[in-house]
């Protein structure tokens, strides 16, 4: 009996055993099938383009779906997709779209007008909620419709004049607007296919499974292995097939980025979705071609609450802000050449810069201002809180900071990591004083950021309020001149930064692994590389010189 | 055997009950909702997704609800990947996570039974001393720390073995159960010598030596048997332990298994799938339990099934 | 040998009797590996507690611009990612992790104790109904748990330790209960009732010191989890909050680096294995200084 | 021609506290068909001289110093293992003592019993089968082909003793060596045993070492018997000769130290009131197990005189200890009453319960089960002491060190633990805790079956005194005809259940009524060996 177990027992670990003779990576053998293999963060909720929000999902939707407009992926620069041109009326509130004749969905159907108009109304209806429906309220009654203050979609602002033709009205002259279309929440989905699984606004159908799912992307869903690899090949109906070179890509939700980083290292995959800040400055030093830091459209900052004491006084915040060296933070600590921010909004984002003497590093200044609110060296300083969510990236910031404001103001800051959702909610009900925080721009134009701090506004979370900074945003809003809306928005965070309801530290780069087979992956500020233009080769050894 | 069964069901049934509800109301008191995000999600969003997921009725009204679908078989969907069933992800990600709980088991009675066979037959020796000074060490180094030091050394630097996933390519299931299975091969060996010290001085294996049997058939027909009696009584719970625990492994090797969503679940307030696994995590400690006991009495004839323990 | 002063002690306490500790406490002085290993223990102890005199830097001191550095003569033992000095933090990270190991542990062998060994005393429906408890216990999804005890009690050590007792607990409740039913069935329980003990005092004179054996080795299994349990809740946030740390922390932190900063994992793994074996020997020599049949059988 | 010859042998153990010598030159020889009985009281090396010859002695602590064991040429303390391998369990067999722990519990009667068959013989498992069947039907095991298939504890002592006989018969070995095979058991199992052992030897010309500490049962089966005292042989010859006219001193001592018939005349009682101390009226204990009743204790009533003697005597599963712990309510009764004085102890509350438990005390049989390991005897003493308060912190010391002096404990000893001390004086510190409350009745259950018959002796003659000296009244429970005829002022005879006699206790041996109790009486080895 128990010799017939051992029999067993030692079978099977001959066959645990068996395997060590390892064969080709993933790496080794891409290039000639053309296998682009990704890590992908988490596992995507979903794959349906109207209900997700996060970055995974949009890393897999861009392979199977295509908007009407898509981005250059060096400028950003909106380039025709589904509609092969575009007319824009004077006001610049209306946009004429003409779609290709050639732009089908991935089971042969072409790609009609109407079907955006169905998709739009899907995204906008109340039943659906969408997280991303103001996506499209720059569109002319979108939000009315949205907030279900009317039911008739023929009121809002879009209109398939023919199969081929589509007309959108717009609010407000909205310079990002073509933007937006890029984005996955725009795009359109397949009609039959929705309603062959359920209703039109019913979410988390069954439509987004391999075999199920119609896209008019580059590729499309060929399996999906939960939490473990989700797998597209080539679509050979998308319009521009002939321009695809991959043939097939493999996502891999990872959820460590220790785990990603030997993936990486052993040649599973070609490119991170992140990158262990201790890894940085090695790869660097021995792999600088594996290694890839871009300017990314970020910022790092921390919310101040000024609803409390002594947050509430303008002069502890801003010495809060100035006493902060955010260049050894940059250096010491996230090392990805990261750019220290004394503005909130990116310098260059579309051509914007913000007017950055509002903050400065002064130890000096913020020590007086201290002792003006009524802190003389920290004395009398209540002990605050530091919140951040749970990561081991925020912890080492915070703890750098919590020094730096001992050594330079003398006050006590208690660090307090807390679990994601009880950090969202504390942060919603404005329980904490210092809360880490981080903004990744929507669209490359300075609103994603400005837009955020305007009274009440949903992302706002600091209670901060001023009556001057609502109205040059509203100003820059209806602003058609680039210029003049500019100028707006540089008085505007002039104001926010004079006031300091938030501190930002740096603006982020994208740091990330990527194999030197990799090529069309072109570096840009929202992290979008259309995988239409990527492909693989293997370097020329000895070409560099 | 029959009246054993029944009386275990009839014990496990307000167990599981107790732990339902309790499990329910506890989620429920959590801060944050499942709906809750990095950028705010309006207020009327939030309350139409509260709708789609009955999480706008009052809190006793979705516990029935609850308890009315589940007595049906449904476990209902997963409120963060939206178009999954909780019934599909447990399906998929149980399989996994309990073939590796195998290997890392067999692994662990391998090893650790050897090693506590061979500190029990010479104690106080040097081939006592070794194998529990290892032990030691495999109880002081916990998973996330063998896991990447296994990686680094096997998949980085020697490249026998892949560092990542699970049947993908050949050899990547052998990390992760050593990982998985040494901290147990640990307390296995040190049960083991216990027990097998206890046993070996018993009268019986003085009868059986008289009868002329050599010292390996001594230990593996007489004395194996009622040496393993605590690593039996431990292996219930271990395995039940194992499975929530493979959490970490599965994290550092990439596998799709059943750990990851148990604890990604709680993060993400996914509050069917937290009742999913925990009801079959509950489900799996009454059972393991009983199994530990019947595994005690076929392994010790003189016990007897008895309905209260 | 020791046996003169062996004699003389008994002379001294021979008019009250002995207690078992006292017993034990003359058995132990035997056992050589104990020896050290405690007074390694006591080291430790006194190290942490003089530790704010002794330790060479502040264990928040930074030095971002040095950042992680190898073992040098300023920083004998190398400087972390925030450029403070490991040995620093090792000695105050002890404080941490001692009391933790110590006091959570010592929550949970209480609760333990007690709940394993009224469950297996009383026997019959009473057991069934505590050891049903235990399996509900087990089942509930503990990081909810912690998220929930987080929310409501907030963050304090107190916390931290009652959180890992309650969730070690149930193992040592199992493993006394088993214990407890093999020792109650014996005669001299039954010949304790009949002298006229009551049951508190049949439990507390003549049970708990026959089980303190696997008790004992369950301890030392304990304390390297519970060490390294505090650490992953230190993480979670439930435990101790930078710039203070632990074993536990620093371990779990060096794991991360360790290919880039190698001496961040190997120090404090050192520290913490040296500590876990001494705790060993030790939890061995004290098992068999308890049991006063283990020296003769020997 | 001698089967075995053994010159010389000497053993010793070497431990911490230094050397002991077990086996001092030892030198015998057993021819076949013979049996050689060894006798002597534990610790006097009669079982490691035997375990000697098969390798069964742990090295270390134990070393084989000197000496030569020809078996058939062959000598067994210098083969190799591998020869010594093929002699155990095929030429050499042996008996060991305890039936209860010599099976191995986790393995079927069957498979135990062929195993030594299929390792030596090499014979298929079917014909093996076949050959333990047989043997089975031949020790005496009715539905053989049924038993074969059950583990030991589903056997009762005898029939696990039969089982072992029949386990170390099946080789056909050449010498079997049975250590004290019926000192277990009961004695009508007993006599069955022996009679069972002899006829086989007779049958198959087997040479037995036949070790007891029982003379009875030695002067019954040995053909030769052999004396050991402290590792030494003080005595050998011919059994008749030793039995009847022992030369060595140590010899004649043991046979004096067999129980008289009874107590003398000093230590007779001899009631002066008529004032029961205790009275059972009607008292019935039940166990119930889930699919039956099994009824302990049935409808039994009787009376005990302050200062009597009460024997009790049964075979063991009649219920008598069972009755003794229900009157010390470590048990709880059905129905019926249990007085004692005037107070019925089954409605005391816990404070007069406690109280109550002074006057009554118990002293257990086995002496190393009911002592606490891990307490030193002084601590054991003190203990209910303290408990009932009897005396203060500042007395406690002299009045321990009495109690020990009246058992015949040197007081020096006082902070040793039960482990250190012989099976006799463990027994005597059982009974200073008795009696360190002072109380009026004592229940005694089998409190000398574990100890040799020198200490036996002792013991019986302490408790006596300490009964006259005391006023003490006792109820004396043992399956040892001998010692409760010796012991007892009356005897009362239980069998399932039930107390089916009960008298004076010489009227009752002289002229039993019952006939279970004939069949007791007659179960004796005297009247065997008278008949023999």
């Amino acid at each position: 009996m128990l010799n017939k177990n051992f029999n067993l027992f030692f079978v099977i670990s001959l066959l645990l055993i068996s395997g060590c003779e390892l064969g080709p990576s993933n790496i080794e053998s891409a290039t000639a099938s053309q296998t682009l293999h990704l890590g992908n963060g988490t596992e995507p909720k979903d794959l349906d383009p109207h209900t997700v929000t996060g970055v995974p999902e949009h890393n897999i939707i861009s392979a199977l779906f295509e908007g009407l407009v898509s981005v250059d992926p060096i400028t950003l620069a909106p380039k025709p997709a589904v509609a092969e041109s575009w007319v824009i009326s004077n006001d610049r509130k209306r946009y004429t779209f003409t779609l290709r004749d050639n732009a089908h969905w991935s089971n042969g159907d072409p790609v009609t007008a109407n079907d955006f108009v169905w998709s739009w109304q899907r995204m906008l209806s109340p039943a659906l909620a969408s997280e991303y429906a103001y996506q499209l309220f720059t569109v002319k009654n979108a939000k009315g419709f949205n907030h279900g203050e009317f039911e008739d979609f023929r009121h809002v602002g879009v209109k398939a004049i023919n199969p081929k033709t589509l007309v959108v009205d717009l609010e407000n002259p909205t310079p990002y607007f073509l933007s937006l279309l890029a984005h996955y929440s725009t795009f359109a989905v397949h009609p039959p296919t929705i309603l062959a699984f359920g209703e039109r606004e019913e979410a988390g159908t069954l439509w987004t499974r391999p075999g199920n799912l119609v896209g008019n992307g580059p590729f499309i869903l060929d399996s999906w292995r939960l939490n473990y690899i989700i797998r597209v090949i080539k679509n050979p109906h998308y319009w521009d097939h002939s321009k695809v070179r991959l043939n097939k890509i493999l996502f891999y939700p990872i959820d460590s980025a220790l785990t990603e980083e030997r993936m990486f290292r052993t040649g599973v995959l070609h490119a991170t979705s992140s990158t262990p800040l201790d890894k940085i400055a090695t790869y660097l030093k021995n792999d600088p071609d594996k290694i890839s830091i871009d300017p990314y459209l970020g910022t790092y900052y921390y919310r101040l609450n000024v609803t409390e004491k002594p947050l509430n006084d303008i002069r502890v915040r801003r010495a809060l802000s100035m006493s902060i060296d955010r260049q050894a933070i940059t250096d010491s600590i996230t090392k990805g050449g990261q750019i220290p921010a004394f503005t909130f909004t990116p310098p260059n984002t579309q051509g914007y810069f913000a007017d950055n003497n509002s903050i400065i590093y002064d130890v000096a200044s913020a020590r007086k201002l201290l002792s003006q609110a009524g802190f003389p060296n920290g004395e009398g300083f209540p002990e605050i809180e530091l919140t951040y969510n749970t990561s081991d990236g925020h912890r080492r910031i915070a703890v750098a900071i919590q020094q730096m404001w001992k050594l330079a103001l003398n006050i006590d800051v208690r660090l307090s990591n807390q679990d994601w959702k009880v950090y969202l909610s504390r942060v919603q009900s404005l329980d904490y004083s210092i809360a880490r925080a981080a903004w990744i721009g929507d669209y490359p134009d300075p609103n994603t950021f400005l837009d955020m701090f305007v009274t009440d506004g949903g992302n706002n979370q600091t209670g901060w309020s001023n009556k001057q900074y609502d109205h040059l945003i509203d100003l820059a809003a209806a602003e058609a001149n680039p210029i003049i809306r500019y100028q707006h928005f540089q008085k505007a965070e002039k104001l926010l930064m004079d006031e300091s309801p938030i501190i930002p530290i740096y603006t982020y780069t994208r740091v990330l692994l990527k194999h030197p087979q990799l090529q069309g992956w072109e570096p840009n500020i929202l992290d979008i590389h259309p995988y239409k233009y990527v492909y693989l080769e293997d370097p020329v050894i000895g070409s560099e010189q | 055997m029959i009246r054993f069964f029944l009386s275990r069901l009839l014990q496990a049934i307000p167990v599981i009950f107790i732990v339902i509800t309790a499990t329910f109301f506890l989620i429920r008191s959590a801060p944050g909702g499942p709906f809750d995000a990095d950028k705010v999600v309006s207020q009327e969003v939030i309350e139409r997704l509260n709708e789609r997921y009955n999480l706008d009725a009052p809190l006793h009204q979705q516990y029935f609800d609850y308890l009315h679908h589940l007595v049906r078989g449904d476990f209902g969907p997963s409120f963060r990947y939206t178009n999954r069933s909780v019934t599909e992800m447990i399906a998929a990600g149980l399989p996994i996570t309990f073939e590796l709980a195998i290997y890392a088991i067999m692994i662990a009675l391998i090893v650790g039974i050897a090693a506590g066979m061979l500190a029990a037959v010479k104690p106080n020796s040097a081939q006592d001393y070794i194998p529990m000074s290892l032990a030691m060490t495999g109880i002081c180094m916990p998973s996330f720390l063998l896991g990447p030091l296994l990686v680094l050394v096997f998949g980085i630097w020697l490249q026998w073995l892949p560092v990542s996933g699970w049947g993908y390519s050949p050899g990547d299931k052998v990390l992760p159960a050593i990982t998985l299975g040494s901290t147990y091969a640990a307390y296995i060996a040190r049960l083991t010598r216990g027990g097998m010290l206890e046993v070996l001085n018993q009268d019986y294996i003085r009868t059986a030596k008289a009868k002329g049997l050599s010292t390996f058939n001594i230990i593996v027909k007489h004395a194996l048997r009622g040496g393993l009696a605590p690593v039996v009584a431990f292996l219930g719970p271990a395995i039940a332990g194992l499975l929530a625990g493979s959490f970490v492994v599965e994290t550092i090797f990439q596998i799709p298994g059943l750990g990851r969503f148990y604890v990604q679940a709680a993060f993400n307030r996914d509050y069917t799938m937290i009742m999913g696994t925990t009801i079959l995590l509950s489900c799996l400690i009454v059972f393991l339990n009983m199994v530990s006991d019947l595994l005690a009495v076929w392994l010790n004839p003189r016990l007897t099934l008895n309905a209260k323990n | 040998m020791a046996t003169d002063s062996l004699q003389n002690d008994h002379d001294l306490i021979f008019q009250q009797g002995r207690s078992p500790w006292q017993d034990a406490w003359y058995r132990l002085k035997q056992n050589k590996l104990s020896i050290i290993s405690l007074n390694f223990l006591i080291l430790m102890v006194v190290i942490a507690l003089i530790t704010p005199w002794l330790a060479p830097y502040g264990y928040e001191t930074q030095d971002l611009a040095l950042g992680a550095s190898g073992p040098s003569i300023q920083h004998w033992l190398g400087t972390d990612i925030h450029g403070r000095d490991l040995m620093t933090r090792l000695m105050y990270g002890g404080r941490i992790s001692l009391l933790v190991g110590f006091a959570a542990t010592a929550v949970s062998l209480v609760v333990g104790v007690l709940w394993g060994t009224i469950a297996g005393y009383v026997g019959g429906l009473t057991d069934t109904i505590m050891m049903r408890i235990v399996d509900i216990l087990y089942a509930l999804p503990f990081m909810i748990f912690i998220i929930l005890l987080m929310v409501v009690f907030g963050r304090s050590l107190l916390l931290l330790f009652l959180a890992i007792g309650l969730m070690e607990w149930l193992t040592m409740a199992r493993i006394v209960r088993t214990q407890v039913m093999t020792v109650r069935n014996q005669e001299f329980v039954s010949a304790a009732i009949v002298t006229g003990l009551s049951h508190w005092q049949v439990i507390s004179h003549h049970i708990i010191p026959n089980i303190i054996g696997p008790v004992i080795v369950y301890i030392t299994l304990t304390i390297p989890s519970v060490m390294l349990l505090e650490a992953f809740l230190s993480f979670l946030g439930l435990g101790i909050q930078p710039p203070q740390s632990s074993w536990g922390v620093l371990i779990s932190g060096g794991v991360e680096t360790m290919e880039e900063y190698p001496w961040l994992l190997i120090f404090p793994g050192l520290t913490l294995s040296a500590t876990l074996f001494a705790l060993n020997f030790l939890g061995d020599g004290l098992r068999d200084a308890l049991d006063p049949r283990a020296i003769s059988d020997r | 021609m001698n089967l075995l010859k053994v010159s010389n042998l000497s053993v010793a153990f070497h431990t911490r506290d230094g050397k002991t010598q077990a086996v001092d030159n030892v030198s015998f020889a057993v021819a076949h068909g013979e049996t050689l009985g060894i006798v002597g009281e534990s610790g006097s090396g009669k079982s490691v001289s035997c375990y000697a010859l098969m390798g069964l002695i742990h090295s270390p602590p134990g070393l084989i110093e000197k000496g030569t064991a020809l078996f058939d040429g062959i000598d067994l303390l210098s083969a190799s293992e591998k020869t010594m391998r093929q002699i155990r369990g095929k030429r050499i067999s042996i008996i060991f003592q305890d039936p209860m722990t010599s099976l191995n519990p986790y393995l079927t009667i069957g498979d135990q019993i062929i195993e030594p068959l299929l390792l030596h013989d090499k014979i298929s498992r079917n014909l093996a089968k076949q050959k333990a069947l047989t043997l089975l039907e031949e020790v005496g095991i009715s539905n053989a082909a049924v038993r074969f298939e059950q583990y030991p504890h589903e056997f009762s002592g005898g029939m696990r003793q039969r089982v072992v006989i029949a386990m170390a018969l099946i080789t056909e070995p050449e010498l079997l060596i049975a250590d004290e095979p019926t000192t277990a058991l009961d004695v009508t199992i007993q006599a069955q045993i022996l009679a069972l052992i002899k006829k086989l030897q007779q049958q198959r010309n087997i040479a037995v070492i036949f070790i007891s500490h029982d003379l009875d049962v030695i002067r019954y089966m040995a053909d030769r018997t052999l004396v050991m005292e402290q590792g030494l042989i003080v005595e050998q010859g011919h059994s008749k000769t030793v039995f009847e006219s022992p030369q060595h001193p140590y010899t004649q001592k043991l046979l004096a130290s067999i129980p008289q018939k009874a107590k003398a005349s000093l230590y007779q009682f001899r009631p002066k009131q008529a004032d029961a101390l205790l009275s059972l009226s009607n008292v019935s204990v039940s166990f119930k197990s889930r699919e039956s009743r099994f009824q302990a204790v049935n409808n039994v009533s009787l009376k005990l005189a302050r200062g009597e003697i009460l024997g009790l005597v049964g075979e063991s599963g009649c219920g008598k200890t069972t009755l003794s712990q229900s009157i010390v309510k470590l048990v709880d009764i059905d129905c019926g009453e249990i007085r004692l004085g005037e107070q019925s102890l089954h409605q005391l509350n816990p404070s007069k319960l406690k109280l109550a438990r002074k006057h009554v005390q118990m002293i257990f049989q086995d002496p190393y089960a009911s002592l606490n390991p891990r307490m030193t005897v002084f601590n054991t003493l003190a203990e209910p002491l303290k408990i009932h308060r009897l005396i203060d912190k500042k007395g406690m010391r002299d009045k321990v060190l009495s109690l020990m002096a009246d058992v015949g404990l040197d007081p020096s000893w006082a902070n040793k633990y039960p482990h250190e001390f012989s099976g006799g004086q463990r027994q005597r510190i059982a009974i200073a805790r008795a009696l360190a409350v002072e109380p009026q009745l004592i229940i005694a259950d089998e409190p000398v079956s574990a100890l040799d018959v020198t200490i036996q002796a002792q013991i019986l003659e302490l408790l006596l005194v300490l009964c006259q000296q005391r006023q003490l009244t006792m109820i004396f429970i043992s399956h040892d005809l001998a010692v409760v005829r010796y012991i007892a002022d009356r005897t009362a005879v239980m069998s399932e259940g039930q107390i089916v006699e009960i008298n004076n206790t010489e009227t009752l041996y002289q002229q039993p009524t019952h006939r279970y109790t004939k069949k007791l009486l007659s179960a004796k080895l005297s009247s065997l060996s008278a008949e023999h």
